[in-house]
């Protein structure tokens, strides 16, 4: 009697980003793994567009005109929140997982994300006053 | 003789041996952190509004530790990047041959960006003089 | 003193072939018995269809995990006063990553057998088994008490975390534990089990196993310790090599 | 035609070491319960190996089952056991009197105690009570429940026994002859009904085996008598601790992985299936409990919970003996191929197996011996990995 119900699949990847019911360490989770695979996608966006560079002076500024639309200016500020948050989170995993902190991992995360929200906001009022 | 079989077992490649590149993604982590601040900031000391123009970024890169400093930046984060994304998929399931396409394409793909942005410093660079 | 409470009961229902749906039971209760004692009495009163697992009744067995209002509680040990309130309701699902047996009957044996194969032990002398604030007056001889350590091998941990979510081949929280606190100095072979694709590093530091854990074991430090006990391992290793 | 086959009724302690038994002399054995292993009395025992001191001054026979049981559970199953052993120790003067009568009873069925001062009590259990008078050393164990029978139904598995738990017996089928020939099982994972065909039937549920002997139209005369149980967050002690006294409420204090766990209270109940935990009895085991060791009173509730106990014979619960019995249904009430199994206490559970066993087989004209003594069980993890 092969029963299948309920036990772990590929398929059910969504349970990653699953917030329902889960405590700080998984929110942390969600949030590096969301952070994660937004910023590669960013790094490889961003390799390809550089390379408008290589075309000369053209190709790059009118690149550059286009960035100055407020839509940009927002998904900018969604990389460099991501980058923030994904690295501050980062320094937690690597002392945790270093056995520093384990028993303070929530208060460490807090403080972290406060950093983050703190610093997201310095950048977000520059790049929008810039 | 406990040594031996800790030895044996640990020294032992196993497929899909995660623990040195699990390092490499905690040692590159830390890394990438240090190299974004002074992105940032040598961006800011260099260029007071940031390297909008082409003529800004040419500029910018004549100084040599500037490209060196950004081909070192690429390597480390697409290794960082690369290693969390088989983290990922990992966690998927993959089977023992999928995963080997998964690693070759990986490495291509990570040996083929770090080339190109290489590639592209050095143009940048060269163009300036 | 406490005024019982009218609540109802969401509780997941699935025999074999059936897709799985809730079946809802209005009761009275106390709110300061236990779920599991709700779960009972749907039961006993009400549905005499319903499979869950329990033994114990005291935290010892690890037999009664399941998700109250989606979260991995010991029922009998959780209170019904934590969980809900007057007029509220109890979600009480089957735990998650196992197979369901029926209703809230999950199979266990994955993880009982992987727990056999890193070698966990039950039972152990006192000091091995890590009692946190001991007697101070303990005598020098402590050695010899034998006691039955704290895993209870309920799973609780597998169901709540996110990476034994995806991939049944995850060792998973309680595993890993179980090998770290058997010791990888005592027992060199579990190595090659805890180091490897399917060990230590598929954790994504989530904690979600030490949050819900309802026995004191904390996986994921010990998950943590693993780690550095391994690295610090191969870098020896990379020293002397022969 | 080759084996007989014994269908057990109830998978708790007596249930799981009958199908080892059986096992091992060659049965084909199919275990059902309506539940998962040990989901009745047997899950919910406070966990005692029983030294048989409890029992050695009104209740010898059980007594003496004690302490042979506990001595051979203790190498046969060392994977569920605690062998820390324990302690009687008296409060009063009627505590102090109690315990002449206590050294004698123990001699009389062969139960090494050793008797300790105070003073030493403490240094072993410095959370005793420091008024304590007397105190006794003596060879209990602690166990843990479900591991202790799923233990012996891992074994019984690898012995060939199959396990069909969540299946309830429905009915027994009687062959018009007045012999019980088999049983009407519901499946209640799948809701499907069916018939198992055996030779023989063991009721082995315990505190329900009046129900299901009546099915038969044959009569146990069990009483079940519940008892409440406090579990404390905090492991005070080592050993299982004793009042010193006649068996009463709340005088057992037995440690349980980071627990104690005060027990028992007694009363009786008319609806075995749900039976509340009465808070007044709650307290009464904070009460008693704090008597033994002080720092109950302050340490924080764990679980509360009750079990029924399978009492037998004549006598109103503490008063009736707690050993066990086993009825040959032919000779109690002319039905042939059913056998009760009730009474006693997990200490006893092997005892009671063999005894059952050594019945199913005279009825059978088997002859092979008992060997449970001697064979070492395997991992209570087993039971999961047996092929079933």
């Amino acid at each position: 009697m092969e029963n299948k119900r309920n036990k772990p699949s590929p398929a059910r990847f969504w349970m990653w980003f699953n917030p329902i019911g889960r405590e700080t360490g998984g929110w942390a989770f969600i949030l590096n793994r969301v952070t994660a695979l937004g910023l590669i996608f960013y790094l490889f966006l961003h390799l390809i567009v550089l390379g408008q560079l290589a075309k000369g002076p053209e190709g790059y500024d009118g690149f550059v005109a286009l960035m100055h639309n407020p839509y940009v200016i927002v998904g900018e500020l969604l990389v460099v929140a991501a980058g923030i948050l994904h690295g501050l989170n980062g320094i937690r995993i690597i002392l945790t997982t270093f056995g520093i902190g384990v028993t303070y991992q929530k208060t460490l995360f807090y403080t972290l994300m406060a950093v983050a929200l703190i610093t997201i906001l310095i950048f977000g009022i520059r790049m929008f006053t810039a | 003789m406990t040594q031996t079989t800790a030895s044996k077992n640990i020294s032992a490649p196993k497929y899909g041996e995660t623990a040195w590149l699990w390092l490499v993604k905690i040692v590159t982590g830390p890394l990438l952190v240090i190299f974004v601040l002074i992105h940032f900031i040598v961006n800011h000391f260099t260029a007071e509004n940031g390297l909008l123009t082409y003529a800004d970024v040419i500029a910018y890169y004549k100084n040599p530790l500037i490209p060196a400093m950004e081909i070192c930046f690429l390597a480390v984060v697409v290794t960082h990047s690369l290693i969390g994304l088989r983290g990922i998929i990992l966690d998927l399931k993959p089977s023992r041959s999928t995963l080997k396409i998964v690693d070759w394409i990986l490495v291509i793909l990570g040996v083929t960006a770090v080339s190109y942005g290489t590639w592209l410093a050095l143009t940048i660079a060269s163009t300036g003089i | 003193m406490s005024q019982n409470w009218n609540i109802t009961l969401k509780v997941s229902r699935q025999k074999e072939g059936e897709t799985p749906h809730f079946d809802e039971y209005k009761m009275e209760v106390n709110p300061d018995e236990y779920v599991l004692d709700a779960v009972e009495r749907v039961w006993a009163f009400m549905d005499r269809t319903l499979c869950y697992r329990h033994a114990c009744h005291h935290s010892t067995c690890g037999a009664c995990g399941m998700r109250v209002n989606d979260v991995e509680k010991l029922t009998c040990i959780t209170y019904i006063r934590d969980m809900t309130h007057d007029g509220g309701t109890l979600k009480i699902e089957p735990l998650r990553n196992f197979p369901i047996i029926s209703d809230l009957a999950v199979d266990m044996g994955t993880l009982y057998s992987r727990l056999e194969s890193v070698g966990a032990r039950s039972v152990l002398p006192a000091p091995e088994a890590e009692i946190e604030n001991p007697p101070a007056t303990w005598s020098a001889d402590d050695g010899q008490y034998i006691r039955l350590a704290d895993c209870i091998e309920c799973g609780l941990c597998i169901s709540a975390c996110p990476s034994a979510a995806t991939s049944d081949e995850y060792l998973g929280p309680a595993i890993l534990a179980g090998a770290q606190a058997n010791g990888l100095k005592r027992n060199p072979e579990l190595l090659a089990l805890v180091d490897c694709e399917h060990g230590v590093w598929r954790c994504h530091s989530a904690f979600e196993c030490t949050a819900v854990c309802p026995s004191f074991v904390d996986p994921a430090r010990r998950i943590m310790d693993l780690r550095t006990q391994i690295i610090k391992e191969r870098f020896t290793r990379l020293f002397h090599k022969a | 035609m080759s084996k007989p086959h014994a269908i057990i009724v109830g998978a708790g302690f007596t249930g799981t070491a009958t199908a080892h038994d059986l096992a091992l002399r060659g049965f084909d054995v199919t275990v059902i319960d309506r539940g998962d292993i040990c989901n009745g009395t047997s899950g919910r025992t406070h966990g005692l190996l029983h030294c048989g001191g409890r029992y050695a001054v009104k209740d010898q026979e059980s007594a003496i089952e004690c302490i042979d049981e506990n001595m051979l559970l203790r190498k046969i199953v060392p994977q569920a056991i605690e062998p820390n052993g324990g302690l009687f120790i008296a409060l009063n003067e009627s505590d102090l009197q109690y315990g002449e009568v206590f050294i004698e009873g123990c001699e009389a069925c062969h139960i090494p105690i050793e008797e300790i001062t105070p003073q030493k009590a403490l240094q072993l259990e410095p959370n005793l009570n420091p008024g304590m008078l007397a105190a006794f050393l003596v060879p209990d164990g602690t166990f843990d429940p479900l591991r202790l029978a799923l233990s012996f139904a891992a074994t019984a598995k690898k012995n060939g026994a199959k396990f069909r738990i969540y299946t309830e017996a429905k009915s027994l089928i009687l062959d018009g002859k007045g012999t019980v020939v088999g049983v009407d099982i519901l499946d209640r994972a799948s809701n499907k009904q069916s018939e198992l065909r055996g030779d023989i039937v063991v009721n082995a549920t315990g505190a329900w085996a009046g129900e299901i002997a009546e099915m038969a139209g044959a009569d146990v005369p069990v009483k079940p008598t519940p008892g409440v149980m406090v579990a404390y967050e905090q492991r005070f002690v080592q050993r299982a601790i004793n009042r010193l006294n006649k068996p009463g409420d709340g005088d057992i204090v037995v440690p349980q992985r980071r627990m104690v766990i005060v027990g028992t209270s007694s009363f009786e109940v008319s609806d075995l299936d749900y039976v509340p935990v009465f808070e007044d009895h709650v307290k009464l085991m904070l009460e008693r409990g704090a008597e033994l060791i002080p720092g109950i009173r302050n340490a924080k509730v764990r679980g509360k919970y009750m079990a029924t106990r399978p009492l037998i014979g004549g006598g109103m619960g503490r008063s009736s003996a707690r050993t066990f019995k086993c009825y040959d249904h032919k000779e109690t009430d002319n039905v042939d191929g059913l056998v009760t199994i009730t009474g006693g206490k997990a200490t006893t559970l092997r005892a009671m197996a063999e005894k059952t066993a050594d019945v199913v087989c005279e009825k059978l004209g088997v002859n092979t011996p008992c060997t449970t003594k001697d064979v070492q069980l395997i991992s209570y993890r087993q039971y999961y990995s047996q092929p079933n």
